[in-house]
């Protein structure tokens, strides 16, 4: 029988971002997928070489959208390891707290988007009413929604306002008492489980073939390799927190994952803010005016663990006040173009927006 | 003696016909404006909040659409590379008349933080007509609404005439099109 | 049939527009509320049917117009026929049950043909899989219908709901509560409701058949679809819940029959399409051959 | 991974094990980087991922025009011993080519086009490499390139918005002085709640 060519996406309300997946389908079973990125290539690499070390800061939470706080993260924890530079002890409680929340957010809108797919806008709906109460406390702290800046080179940009406290505890808690609500609603729920059992198998070996990270490797290996854990940056390593994991990777799997990540986050930044100690939250890297810092010559890969895996910078320095060169390692690189060239085909066209969502497929990250 | 408000005109002209008759579809089609699920750039993050329970749109009677013939609004949701612009045109060009453009983001405007990226285009109606332009990188939930208003108003004052102006500039817009893009075409078999 | 008949008739269809169009309307704020938001005019399904109406409109060869006229036309003659009460008919007592199963499957063919007709493939995947779905719900629902025939001893609308409205007689939703679950799931098929809402589905397959049409045409498309769910609800409320003596009854029972198909519909997600057909094929048959067996031959009815 | 000083010690053994690194340069505690020979590249790769370094984090290129060399860039990681091994390699830059990785780290296949595209490096040995991935009709050279000027290439093909000069004139407005005092003085006019 002959092939008949799908375009999904760019323009598809199933498909997350501006992105699209090329099927040759056989009757409802995919035969072959390619995904053609690209929309939002933005020439990152190279506009970051262009402008100052200082400059960065304002562009690189764009990299990625729904999570833009790893960005920041990554980049200031690699100037710094660049500079050798230590950062005040409350500045790292204050970046786990954001790490952590924008965790929450990403982690509730990639569940919000399971709806998109399996048609159950409910979910969708509560799942964003709550990340907008995020969007507020951080627009609280940074001023800003979405694209903060608040993690820079040092420290963090300035202190918490006076009772945020109760503001994110009173979110924390109204979150918390809904958990069990939000699993009826999605992953308890019959019809949809009969979307996302058992299909969208990601086994262990196709993990180590296409270095899948994050949920992903962690639903399939069943070991707890999560950055926070293996490699602990901030002061991670002074928190307690467990890391979910399953032997077992279908799509449902990962999504309780997320959720029972949600969870940890909770607790992680419950934990924070009782530690938090006071003092000073930013030093200055280097002296002398902004503009002309410079930073010494040297390379390093500064990764970060993001809700949908390994998230990393690759820095070059060669001494001057602009960066030589700037690598972006996007966590759904691997999954999102060589994953569905290989291991879309054989599931069904009713499967290819649960696939790019369970993946935790991000496009802006892939095209940079 | 006649009362003014009341009495029918006597003999209206062909145009003053049409004229009323798409008054009453103006009404219409500023209370219902379907937007195309299309998110080209990364202001398309704004848009769930607006459309979900924290500002809910379906209540100015706006909706997203799944695909451009059934859509109203065109929203341009930020920067545009190159590749999206070629989609972008051939989705502006498939969707039915009377259309409008939204551009969230200081992108579409001039460019933005990408000014002097190589594959962000600077300045979006070079290419496409654009009826509101909501400035702001990126701007809040508040002012999409706000930008959404503005578009009803003005189609009340009759003043979106983007799809107008790009019937009537039609070469002008290709031309500008060709220069940037050297072929509008969407050749997607590349991986082949 | 008199041209008094055919007034009525097209009246009751128009009435059916109306009615369906409001309801729909107050649904989609009830649905709001319960995804917390404050949803939109109650009127915005007029709104929207008018500005469709009122936009331009893109052809896609004669095929794809002709159909949406002939599935617009073939909804309104199904329309045509159905009793508002038991005392109210349009054509009398030819409001027999399978006039509508037949004439229906004229508006959903004029819908299929004028899909396919605009060449996109994904508009072919929707038809496909609203046939196959129309395949699914069709055989149980048809069973229990038929059984109520057998027990009512009629196929027109009228008699069933008289039967029903008889004392000593209870409704067949009470009578048949087996046959009523059955009757219930396939009307949220027919609906198009959600976890058999397998043909529209935007997050796989963008609207399926309706992803070509634009302006005019999605305009009459949607007055279809307001017409074609006025009958089947309709039919649900006559043959399950005794019909109705007078117009309020009537109001009252099809706005309470849609309202809870709808609140169904939007806690839950949607299945597959072979998923949708295993679950028509098992346990509605199941049930509703069950049910005939045991109310034909055992006489067992409440 | 409690000590993980080791660890780095560790791979220091066993990378001198199998080849003479040129330079060795140890980040931190987690991060080791080696430049070795183009030549040895493949060897040691596979030497690292039969020791638990299965996971290919990164794959790119530096450009250094001065000394007329690409850089290329492995950055590969162990979960159990948690070091980040980054391997360069510097290749020529006039007629760049460095036999594709995927036969150890299939994953390497996108990011080996990737890198074709923005630096214009040949793969051989990868299929697809010069298939363009993520520009569409690119009609220059290769933009990650230090000799590629996007501001240019963007004045070129893209119209630039000009502003009328309404925006930019600012000749008639008050000089900083003035705004000073008139702040000032509005400043003062608001003083005490009460109106003068």
């Amino acid at each position: 029988m002959k092939q008949m060519k799908l375009f999904l996406g760019p323009q598809h309300p199933g498909m997350h971002g501006n992105a699209s997946v090329h099927l040759f389908v056989d009757g409802d079973i995919i035969k072959r997928s390619y995904l053609l990125p690209g929309m939002l290539h933005r020439g990152f690499e190279k506009a970051m070489e262009r402008k100052l070390w200082v400059n960065n800061i304002s562009l690189i939470p764009r990299v990625c959208v729904p999570e833009p706080d790893i960005n920041e993260m990554a980049y200031a924890q690699g100037v710094e390891k660049l500079l050798k530079l230590e950062v005040p002890e409350r500045a790292h409680w204050i970046r786990m707290i954001m790490l952590e929340l924008a965790r929450i957010s990403a982690h509730l809108m990639s569940y919000g988007g399971l709806g998109g797919p399996t048609g159950h806008y409910t979910l969708m709906y509560h799942a964003h009413a709550d990340r907008n109460s995020i969007l507020d406390i951080f627009e609280k702290i940074s001023g800003a929604r979405v694209y903060h800046q608040y993690i820079v080179i040092g420290g963090v940009r300035q202190d918490l306002p006076k009772g945020i406290e109760k503001d994110i505890n009173a979110f924390l808690d109204d979150l918390e008492s809904r958990y069990i609500e939000y699993r009826d609603l999605g992953i308890e729920n019959p019809s949809v489980v009969a979307r996302i059992k058992d299909t969208i198998m990601l086994p262990e070996e196709v993990v180590w073939e296409l270095g899948v990270t994050g949920i992903g490797m962690r639903s399939a290996v069943g070991k707890p390799y999560d950055l926070r854990k293996v490699m602990p940056y901030a002061r991670y390593d002074q928190v307690e927190f467990e890391v979910p994991t399953s032997t077992y990777s279908d799509a449902r799997s990962r999504v309780d994952i997320k959720l029972k990540e949600l969870v940890q986050s909770i607790s992680i930044i419950r934990q924070c803010l009782k530690k938090m100690p006071e003092g000073p939250v930013r030093v200055k890297p280097s002296r002398g005016q902004s503009m002309r810092w410079t930073v010494p010559k040297g390379y390093v890969y500064s990764p970060v663990e993001s809700s949908r895996g390994e998230f990393g910078y690759y820095m070059v320095s060669d001494g001057g006040t602009n960066p030589y060169r700037i690598g972006v390692r996007g966590a759904s690189y691997p999954q999102g173009l060589l994953g569905i060239e290989k291991y879309m085909p054989g599931t069904r066209i009713d499967d290819c927006a649960l696939w790019v969502d369970t993946m935790g497929i991000c496009s802006p990250e892939i095209d940079r | 003696m006649k009362s003014t408000k009341f009495s029918p005109a006597t003999k209206l002209s062909k145009a003053e016909v049409d004229r009323k008759w798409w008054e009453i579809g103006d009404f219409f089609r500023r209370n219902s404006l379907w937007m195309l699920m299309y998110c080209t750039g990364c202001c398309a993050i704004e848009l769930p909040p607006a459309m979900t329970s924290a500002y809910d749109m379906e209540r100015l009677g706006m909706g997203p659409m799944a695909t451009p013939r059934q859509a109203d609004i065109l929203l341009v949701s930020g920067y545009l590379s190159l590749k999206t612009l070629r989609r972008l045109i051939y989705t502006y060009e498939q969707m039915s008349e009377p259309r409008y453009v939204v551009a969230l983001g200081s992108c579409p405007i001039n460019g933005g933080i990408y000014h002097d990226s190589h594959a962000v285009i600077n300045q979006l109606d070079q290419y496409i007509p654009v009826d509101v332009y909501v400035a702001g990188c990126m701007p809040n939930t508040e002012s999409v609404m706000n930008g959404f208003v503005d578009l009803m108003g003005q189609i009340k004052n009759k003043k979106a005439n983007g799809w107008k102006h790009y019937h009537e500039h039609f070469a002008w817009y290709k031309a500008n099109q060709i220069t940037s893009l050297g072929e509008v075409d969407v050749h997607d078999e590349f991986h082949e | 049939m008199t041209i008094v008949n055919v007034l009525l008739g097209v009246s009751v269809a128009f009435f059916g527009f109306v009615l369906q169009t409001s309801i729909a309307g107050v649904n989609r704020k009830v649905i709001a509320r319960l995804q917390k938001r404050q949803g939109p005019r109650w009127y915005q399904e007029f709104l929207d049917i008018f500005k469709l109406l009122s936009k331009r409109s893109v052809s896609h060869g004669w095929i794809f117009d002709f159909g949406v006229i002939m599935a617009l036309g073939g909804i309104i003659a199904t329309a045509m026929f159905m009793p508002l009460t038991s005392t109210f008919s349009p054509f009398g007592a030819s409001d027999n049950f399978f006039i509508f199963v037949y004439l229906l499957a004229v508006g959903m063919l004029g819908m299929a043909m004028s899909a396919s007709g605009s060449g996109n493939p994904w508009a072919s995947i929707g038809v496909m899989r609203a046939l196959t779905t129309m395949l699914a719900y069709e055989v149980p629902f048809l069973v229990v219908v038929l059984t109520i025939i057998k027990l009512s001893g009629s196929s027109s609308l009228t008699a069933i709901q008289l039967f029903q409205q008889t004392s000593g007689n209870n409704w067949f939703l009470i009578a048949l509560p087996i046959g009523g679950i059955v009757g219930f799931l396939a009307l949220m098929g027919m609906l198009g409701k959600k976890p058999f809402e397998t043909y529209i589905a935007p997050g796989e397959i963008a609207s399926g058949p309706m992803v070509e049409y634009g302006g005019k045409q999605l305009g009459m498309l949607f007055i279809m679809h307001e017409i074609t769910v006025f009958i089947e609800v309709s039919l649900f409320v006559h043959l399950f819940l005794g019909g109705a003596s007078n117009i309020f009854e009537f109001l009252l029972k099809y706005f309470l029959v849609y309202t809870f198909a709808n609140l169904i519909s939007n806690v839950n997600g949607r299945f597959k399409i072979d998923q949708v057909v295993k679950f028509y094929y098992k346990w509605p048959l199941i049930m509703a051959v069950f049910q005939a067996v045991i109310a034909i031959y055992f006489g067992w009815v409440i | 991974m409690t000590n993980s000083m080791s660890n780095i010690e560790f791979v220091n053994t066993l990378v001198n094990k199998h080849v003479k690194p040129l330079v060795t340069d140890i980040i931190d505690q987690f991060q080791v980087g080696y430049v070795v020979d183009q030549n040895e590249i493949h060897l040691l790769l596979s030497a690292l991922k039969n020791e638990g370094w299965i996971q290919m984090s990164y794959l790119s290129a530096v450009d250094w025009p001065e000394e007329n060399k690409f850089e290329v860039v492995y950055v590969i990681f162990n979960w159990d011993k948690p070091v980040y091994i980054q391997l360069r390699t510097k290749i020529d830059r006039t007629n760049p080519s460095m036999d594709s990785i995927i036969q150890i780290y299939p994953g390497a296949k996108y990011y080996e086009r990737e890198c074709h595209e923005f630096f214009g490096i040949a793969f051989p040995g990868n299929p697809d490499y010069e298939k363009q991935l993520i520009l569409e009709q690119w009609d220059d050279i290769p933009p990650l390139r230090k000799d590629f000027d996007p501001q240019a290439y963007s004045d070129r093909k893209f119209p630039q918005r000009t502003y009328t000069e309404d925006y930019s004139v600012t000749n008639n407005e008050p000089s900083k002085a003035e705004k000073r005092k008139l702040r000032k003085q509005r400043a003062e006019s608001l003083k005490g709640g009460k109106k003068q």
